[in-house]
């Protein structure tokens, strides 16, 4: 029922929006709890377990009842809150976990069997018989359980995450917030003032009341509209600062578009990354339920939600309103209704010697003992000493008391201190570095103390930032003292809920405390309380309460469960925004990307680069056939490739050569210079790390070659090298891997297809050897090495040339019979020559392993040397490389094994790393490690592969299938 | 007392009054036959077998805070046994055959659930990789299967095989992986070793390690002393700390793994996936709630607790991956302490001091490992001798080089 | 989490790449009995307390750097150029 | 002969105007790496002095007469322009012309647009005109040249320019779809 001319929702614009297929009106700046309340709906949804009957609890994003799915146009929403959720024009929301209709929901039923259903009975059963668990119990536990539910669509909606940089972050636009955010501006401090709600002011808005004379809504607006003026202040509403992470840094939760309907580009949400040395926790206080029979039926509301819903919303929550409370806060609550017209049934207040005011029936030292109205709340049973009697009423606004906002200072595992005059838990300073409440979120509950407190924090963490403060008034406001008495839990017959959202009651934590989970956090794992969307934020401390009574201890004895991010539920597409698609990593292109994808090469992902995976051909069905062709096309002819996301450092200085023996295993300072040599690289301890060339460019000039998988981790280990153990040596190195473009030219016409475009030819540049060049008016570099096994060279020229260069080499070599070749000849190409990846050094790998032992010097120290040498890594029990040979199809992961011996664990001889089908010897090659493999070359072993379904005798090599003397590489 | 549907229904009756405790609070005795310093999932299995295995019923469980408090409480559930080094392979896969009687063996529901388990890969290398451990998982006599592109689109149709940055190539299906109610798992194993005579001392932390000329006398604790001619150390996430009390350096470097749940949400994921390329893994609970992790935060921490760099990075993978959860809401987050060893994979071994065994080095395998580790641990306590599936489980395989890397990473703790 | 880089001053944690305790900078000789490289490449004090580790700024300035910080808390006290220590040269 | 053509990072690429920024790549000239050898300071602030140059600290740019010197790391800087000569055995010379990808990102409130991408504090105190931070740009490493209060030049590996490019478009069109909005 709406209020006129209460709130400060606007009345002239309306917005039409749906709820379980209904047609309902509200105003700009209503929730849809607002909105529904002042439609007379009081039922709007189910509770967990048992499917009862729910209706709206709260006014803010603790709210544990009043979950829906948003219907969007692509997509929807699950346990979206009613009460934070803004209604606009065309919002389709519908109730959630029901079978069949809000009001005839079908596992309404589990009521029924409440008894059955208590605390943990699901770990006491379903045991047998075994196979049931899968098939039967546990997908009908999976499908009553959960709320809400996610359509399986792809969520296509824009999300963004963002940083800012603060002096100072105000977390709540209440009292406090707002008087430490004006004293911090004023002073000329960047501030971040983030507030949950749309509006600012917090309880100043919910409770209504005057600021120095004036409304407080008045006082904010004059606030606001100064802060917004100031360049150095940043405003954000709907925003709720999640989560509190080392060093000044903030998780903070923006609702940017939830409030409209969807537009492109605009984001839903986003998640902001705020880092302020100081902040200021001014997030209020939160109110307790009070755990009293029957306690859940829709209607039962906080007192505070219901004042604010008038104030705030001007909506009257109930026609006839009854007060459970003990605390002077619900008292005003009573008498805003009043003043509102609005009928207050009676005042139920357990304090014997709380004050009379109101002109309504005020009983003191009652309790709500029952209460009664299946889908909405019809009456109480108020219990008066020996006498108890019924009150006709459809809303009860309930308070226990209430609880500081202190979830962020114990978010580094701090842990609050409770406070015996507050009757609560309150924040520890220093919890979290540079974070001090203020306000309610401190224990202090008086709007005048807020200001107060909002001031001097602001004041303290100016003068923390070497700031001076200028002087604020604080204005006059309301000051009275906290009046309240703690009041947990009302007996009486029927079952007391404390945790509404996971059904949680009083029962259940007596139980389990009895079951020997008497230990908070096994009370609260073995009942579930406190596990819900809400975290306990309403039931905790009163279910902590049950607990004590329950065991004998006090409160703070029996402790409180760890608060934990985020404050409030954050949806992964906000924190995971940017990620979707493509944007996980970026990706990066080759210069011959286009070109390559122009001749239809599907492109191959490796490590973050793309590379070709073949150059199909007309007529070409399958990979293999243009796999093949390339192969010979390379054998025969001459192939081009590019190579250039191969890793390139560049390394100079007198003592270059120096650092290269250090971490290779071979040696290079004896490499002449124009020569090229093969390096082993060594972690330090003793596996291979990674292997290529390096040139001697000059006589203190090294190039460093890198695979494409190892390009980043080598910089990184020789970054360490050198920095760690020889920072004073006379050298210095840089990655020029995006310098250059670089091409493989492999085949017997390699030569002539460069000696073609090249200004000088090759001439009798030897094998492994490097050389200046120019092509087309351009400086490169010419490399003759090999990964074919033919004659080949690699030539670099500068990145911008790159393009350029492919589609020249290209052209030529389709004029030579010749072309490109893709990652799947290459590797082919490989195997036939017995040159190994990282597919055969993956990181448990030795050099005696892969037979190169003899390239770790003897002559020096290199990194990895010394632990190479630990005994478990020789001799004839370690898995060594070999070639095999197999006449029909093999597959890499395959196992090896003894012909005639058991498949099983123990008979592993090992296992195949490569394999290819080679048209230039007409077999299946593969590359495998094998037990004391090189021993047992000529041997013949069985390959077995369950999983392709293959069994095959093998051939046991050298793993060099092709021209082993290397005569094509160097003629 | 025995658990069973008709108990319920019976309690149901009576108003659920008549529910004993699971386990006693006794008061430590000042000798026991066996102390075992840990009261988590694998120092509590490690008291029941050696009560059930090998009759040693004198035994106390310490536990500093509660039992089940440390990672056994906070973990993403996953059990499997799909490891291809030999050495890992033998004990993950008796540790499975474990599971699969636990419930029965304890009268408890840990509600082990075989709903099936996928390794995703994105290339043809990590396809022949998985294919290796695949076929090692069938060797062991366990069971794996090579799931391609359009078998994981049957399987998972709702991930994203048009846009994610690292297209779907396929996947290795373990059928009988799975999760179970990782709490349930220490409260089951605590009531079993209750009921078997164990005392289960809460609230007790060891302080101090009692040697006598090489050999284990007992322990020092916060309530007072108590002799024990064996003693096992089975604290993964504080190992390094209770070790030192014996004068020990171990190899492990202590790390935090966050992990993720979401709000309740109705039936959406059956299986567990594992994504690879981004170091994400993701199943639902019975509660509804999805939960997930991923990668290390990376940097040495007792904090229990995590930053937002590796918050984010599991996000935005799960947002590549699967973009249909981007509308849950993670409702909690949290970190375990792991225990991580320069090759990742765990020791259970005797030590310097005659009677003191350790059983540590976890990483973030430990959840699936309590019924094997405790299975061991009491075989190695009982006899002395390493059991044969967790004989390679050493001590000094770094100093001699018998090594367990799985990942293939090295002497880098936390690359494990 | 932010690490003060000497060179570029306060950066978030994940400009950052973490290698493992400063035990890594003590590199025996080339030698060292086994014992000494085990103690070098795997067994660690892992404090629960104050430690100084190695992280590397790799988005940054490329350099590798001692933090000396409390693994409970995560209070950093110090960040140090690796290469700026005493007996860097060798 | 071939006729090799040179080819931009961004060749093709129109600038991108929205929310009153603008997105646009830059045209680089020659880039060289100048990495100091120990004890080389000296005679490399020699052989910089008469081009009015100074080697730069920490964050630092050196600019004189079309010649630009940007700090890169410890002891090290990229030279946008003609190398000048006597830098030999004082430093290491390494060409990075080519490497680098670059855009400019300029207009009223550039800087907080960027400072929603970038982790590190873009606020003129920790960030002046006229300074350089390396930093990540979300995924990728980048160099952050200062050049206005409001605009900037970043620079990543060439093979990332499209990466880099999606990222900052993305903050735009975010910015742009938010204008509208009443906060």
């Amino acid at each position: 029922m709406r209020i006129d001319g209460k709130g400060i929702i606007d009345r002239t614009r309306q917005a039409r929006f749906r709820f379980d297929g209904r047609d309902y009106q509200g105003f700009k700046g209503d929730t849809l709890a607002s909105a529904l309340l002042a439609n007379g709906v009081r039922l709007v949804g189910r509770s967990f377990k048992y499917h009862r009957p729910r209706g709206i609890l709260t006014a803010g994003s603790e709210e544990p009842n009043a979950l829906v799915e948003v219907i969007g146009k692509t997509n929807r929403t699950p346990n979206v809150r009613a009460t934070v959720q803004e209604v606009f024009d065309g919002l389709e929301t519908r109730s959630q976990n029901r079978m069949g209709s809000l009001k005839h929901d079908l596992l309404a039923v589990n009521d029924l069997f409440a008894p059955f259903l208590s605390a943990g009975f699901y770990y006491k059963t379903f045991m047998w018989p075994r196979a049931f668990w899968e098939k039967l119990y546990e997908p009908a536990i999976r499908r009553a359980a959960g709320l809400g539910s996610l359509s399986g669509r792809h969520d296509e909606g824009a999300y963004e995450k963002a940083w800012a940089h603060a002096d100072l972050l105000v977390i709540g636009a209440g009292p406090a917030g707002l008087m430490a955010a004006l004293v911090a501006a004023r002073a000329g401090a960047d501030v971040v003032l983030a507030d949950e709600n749309p509006v600012l002011g917090g309880r100043l808005i919910a409770e209504g009341g005057t600021l120095g004379g004036e409304p407080a809504a008045v006082w904010v607006a004059g606030v606001e509209a100064e802060l917004r003026s100031l360049p150095n202040v940043r405003i954000l509403t709907r925003t709720t600062v999640t989560g509190a992470y080392d060093d000044g840094t903030y998780g903070a939760l923006e609702r940017v578009g939830l409030h409209k309907p969807a537009r492109p580009d605009l984001p839903r949400e986003c998640f902001w990354r705020i880092v302020a040395p100081r902040a200021i926790l001014a997030a209020g206080a939160l109110e307790r339920p009070i755990a009293f029979p029957m306690n859940d039926r829709p209607g039962i509301m906080m007192a505070g939600a219901v004042r604010s819903y008038l104030n705030r919303f001007g909506v009257a929550a109930g026609k006839r309103v009854t007060i459970f409370a003990s605390t002077d806060s619900a008292r005003a609550t009573a008498r805003d209704l009043v003043a509102a017209g609005v009928q207050v049934a009676a005042i139920i207040d357990p304090r014997p010697d709380a004050s009379v005011v109101e002109e309504v029936p005020v009983h003191l030292g009652a309790e709500v003992i029952d209460t009664r109205g299946r889908h909405g709340l019809r009456s109480i049973t108020v219990r008066k000493g020996a006498e108890s009697f019924e009150i006709e009423t459809d809303c009860l606004a309930m308070s226990g008391g209430w609880n500081p906002t202190l979830h962020l200072t114990s978010h580094m595992n701090v842990r609050p201190r409770w406070s015996e005059d507050l009757a609560a838990f309150v924040p520890v300073e220093g919890a979290v570095p540079g974070l001090f409440a203020a306000g309610a979120a401190n224990g202090t509950m008086s709007t005048h103390g807020a200001l107060t407190a909002g001031k001097a924090a602001a004041e303290a963490a100016l003068s923390a930032l070497g700031r001076v403060a200028g002087t604020v008034a604080v204005p006059a406001a309301e000051d009275a003292p906290y009046g309240h008495r703690a009041i947990w839990s009302v007996e009486g017959r029927g079952r007391a809920w404390l945790d509404f959202a996971n059904d949680v009651t009083t029962k259940d934590i007596r139980q389990a405390a009895k079951e020997s989970y008497a230990s908070v956090e096994h009370m609260k794992r073995y009942t579930t309380q406190g596990m819900a969307p809400d975290q306990g934020k309403n039931s905790n401390v009163g279910a902590l309460a049950v607990l004590a009574d329950a065991t004998g201890r006090g409160i703070p004895e029996t402790g409180t469960t760890t608060f934990r991010p985020p404050y409030t539920p954050v949806s992964i597409a906000a924190m995971g925004a940017g990620g979707r698609g493509a944007g996980f990593a970026p990706q990066r292109f080759l210069t011959s990307d286009q070109a390559s994808r122009d001749r239809g090469a599907p492109m191959i992902e490796t490590g973050l680069w793309y590379r070709p995976g073949y150059f199909p051909k007309r007529g070409e069905a399958t990979w293999k056939e243009a796999c093949d062709r390339e192969v010979a096309m390379v054998r025969q002819a001459v192939g081009v490739t590019d190579v250039s996301t191969l890793g390139k450092i560049d390394i100079q200085g007198k003592d270059a050569g120096r650092f290269l023996d250090f971490v290779y295993t071979n040696t290079f300072s004896t490499l002449p210079v124009g020569r090229v040599r093969y390096g082993l690289m060594l972690r330090e301890d003793g596996m291979v790390l990674d292997d290529g060339t390096s040139a001697r460019l000059g006589e203190t000039h090294y190039l460093m070659t890198t695979t494409t998988a190892a390009a980043g981790l080598v910089m990184r280990h020789l970054d360490f090298v050198q920095q760690a153990f020889c920072a004073d040596w006379d050298l210095r190195f840089i990655s020029v891997t995006e310098s250059w473009a670089q091409f493989a030219v492999a085949g017997p016409k390699a030569r002539a297809l460069l000696d073609s475009l090249l200004e000088m030819p090759i001439g009798d540049l030897p094998f492994m050897a490097c050389a200046a060049a120019r092509v087309g008016g351009v400086e490169a570099r010419l490399f003759r090495i090999s990964f074919s096994g033919e004659e080949g060279f690699e030539i670099a020229v500068p990145t911008r040339y790159g393009e350029a260069l492919f589609r020249d080499l290209l052209a030529r070599a389709e004029t030579m019979g010749g072309g490109p070749y893709g990652m799947e000849a290459l590797n082919v190409l490989r195997i036939e020559k017995g040159f190994i990846t990282h597919a055969e050094i993956h990181g448990r790998i030795t050099a005696f392993d892969i037979g190169m032992e003899k390239m770790v010097s003897a002559k020096k120290d290199c990194i990895g040397k010394a632990a190479a040498q630990r005994p478990g890594l020789w001799g004839p029990e370690r898995e060594q490389l070999v070639g095999l040979k197999a006449t029909g199809p093999i597959s890499a992961g395959a196992h090896l094994f003894r012909p005639g011996f058991a498949v099983e664990r123990e008979n592993d001889q090992g296992y195949v790393t490569s394999v290819c089908w080679s048209p230039t010897l007409g077999a299946w090659l593969g590359q495998a490690f094998l037990k004391d493999g090189r021993a047992r070359h000529g041997e013949t072993i069985r390959l077995v592969d369950h999983l392709r379904d293959i069994d095959m005798a093998c051939e046991v090599c050298d793993p060099v299938f092709f021209d082993p003397e290397g005569g094509r590489m160097r003629a | 007392m025995r658990y069973s549907g008709w108990k319920v229904f019976a309690e149901g009756l009576r108003g659920n009054k008549g529910w004993k405790p699971a386990w006693r609070d006794p008061a430590p005795k000042a000798e026991y036959d066996a102390i075992i310093i840990g009261g988590g999932g694998h120092g509590l299995s490690t008291a029941y077998y050696l009560a059930k295995n090998h009759g040693i019923t004198n035994v106390a469980v310490l536990e500093k805070g509660w039992l089940g408090g440390g990672n056994v409480g906070r973990n993403t559930t996953i059990v499997r046994a799909n490891y291809f080094l030999p050495g890992n392979s033998e004990f993950y896969s008796h540790s499975l055959k474990l599971w699969e009687g636990l419930e029965r063996d304890l009268n408890y529901n840990v509600m082990h659930s075989q709903r099936g388990l996928v390794n995703l890969f994105h290339s043809d290398g990590q396809r022949d990789a998985f294919a290796r451990r695949g076929n090692a998982m069938i060797n062991q006599g366990d069971d794996a299967i090579l799931l391609d592109r359009e078998g994981v689109r049957e399987l998972l149709p709702y991930l994203d095989f048009d846009n994610t940055r690292f297209p779907i190539h396929g996947g290795l299906l373990h059928p009988r992986g799975g999760t179970a109610r990782h709490d349930a798992v220490a409260w089951g194993y605590a009531r079993a070793a209750d009921r078997r005579g164990v005392d289960l001392i809460q609230n007790c932390e060891v302080t101090g390690i009692d040697i006598e000329n090489g050999r284990i006398r007992g322990v020092q604790t916060t309530r007072g002393a108590i002799r024990a001619g064996k003693v096992g150390i089975v604290v993964a996430g504080r190992s390094g700390q209770v070790a030192a009390m014996a004068g020990m350096r171990l190899p492990i470097e202590s790390h935090i793994l966050q992990a993720f749940v979401t709000e309740g949400l109705k039936p959406v994921i059956d299986h567990v996936i594992s994504f690879g390329m981004g170091h994400f893994y993701i199943s639902q609970s019975d509660k509804g709630g999805l939960v997930f992790g991923g990668d290390l935060d990376f940097y040495a921490s007792y904090a229990a607790r995590g930053n937002l760099p590796m918050v984010e990075h599991v996000m935005e993978a799960g947002m590549t991956l699967m973009p249909m959860i981007g509308r849950a809401r993670v409702l909690r987050s949290w970190g375990g302490i792991m225990d991580m060893s320069p090759d990742g994979s765990p020791i259970i071994d005797k030590t310097h001091v005659e009677g003191l065994f350790l059983d540590c080095g976890w990483n973030y395998g430990g959840f699936k490992a309590v019924p094997a580790s405790g299975w061991c641990m009491a075989h190695l306590m009982a006899t002395g001798e390493s059991h044969e599936v967790a004989k390679r489980f050493r001590l000094d395989r770094f100093a001699t080089g018998h090594l367990l890397d799985e990942e293939g990473t090295g002497s880098q703790h936390n690359l494990h | 989490m932010r690490l003060t880089c000497p060179l570029c001053g306060p950066r978030d944690r994940r400009e950052f790449y973490y290698y493992g305790a400063e035990d890594y900078l003590n590199r025996p000789d080339a030698g060292a009995p086994g014992s000494a490289w085990d103690d070098y490449l795997h067994n660690r004090d892992n404090p629960a307390g104050m430690t100084r580790d190695l992280w590397y700024h790799e988005q940054g300035c490329a350099q590798w750097l001692i933090v000396t910080r409390n693994t409970v808390t995560h209070a950093v006290t110090a960040v140090d150029l690796v290469a700026g220590r005493q007996g860097a040269a060798t | 002969m071939p006729e090799l053509i040179a080819k931009g990072p961004f060749d093709g690429v129109e600038p991108l105007v929205m929310a009153g920024l603008t997105l646009a790549p830059v045209e680089d000239g020659p880039i060289w790496s100048i990495a100091l050898l120990p004890g080389g300071a000296k005679a490399a602030a020699k052989a910089l002095k008469p081009l009015g140059l100074a080697f730069p600290g920490p964050g630092g740019i050196s600019e004189k007469a079309g010649l630009r010197l940007v700090w890169t790391g410890r002891d090290q800087a990229f030279l946008f322009g003609d190398l000048p000569a006597g830098l030999e055995g004082a430093a290491v010379v390494t060409d990075q012309s080519g490497g680098w990808a670059g855009v400019t990102l300029t207009g009223p409130g550039a800087a907080r647009a960027l400072g929603r991408l970038v982790a590190v504090d873009v606020r003129l105190a920790a960030f002046p005109v006229g300074g350089v931070v390396r930093t990540g740009l979300n995924h990728m490493s980048a160099v952050i040249l200062r050049t206005g209060e409001d605009a900037f030049e970043i620079r990543v590996f060439r093979s990332m320019a499209r990466t880099c490019w999606h990222e900052l478009a993305e903050v735009l069109r975010h910015l742009g779809a938010r204008a509208p909005l009443s906060a």
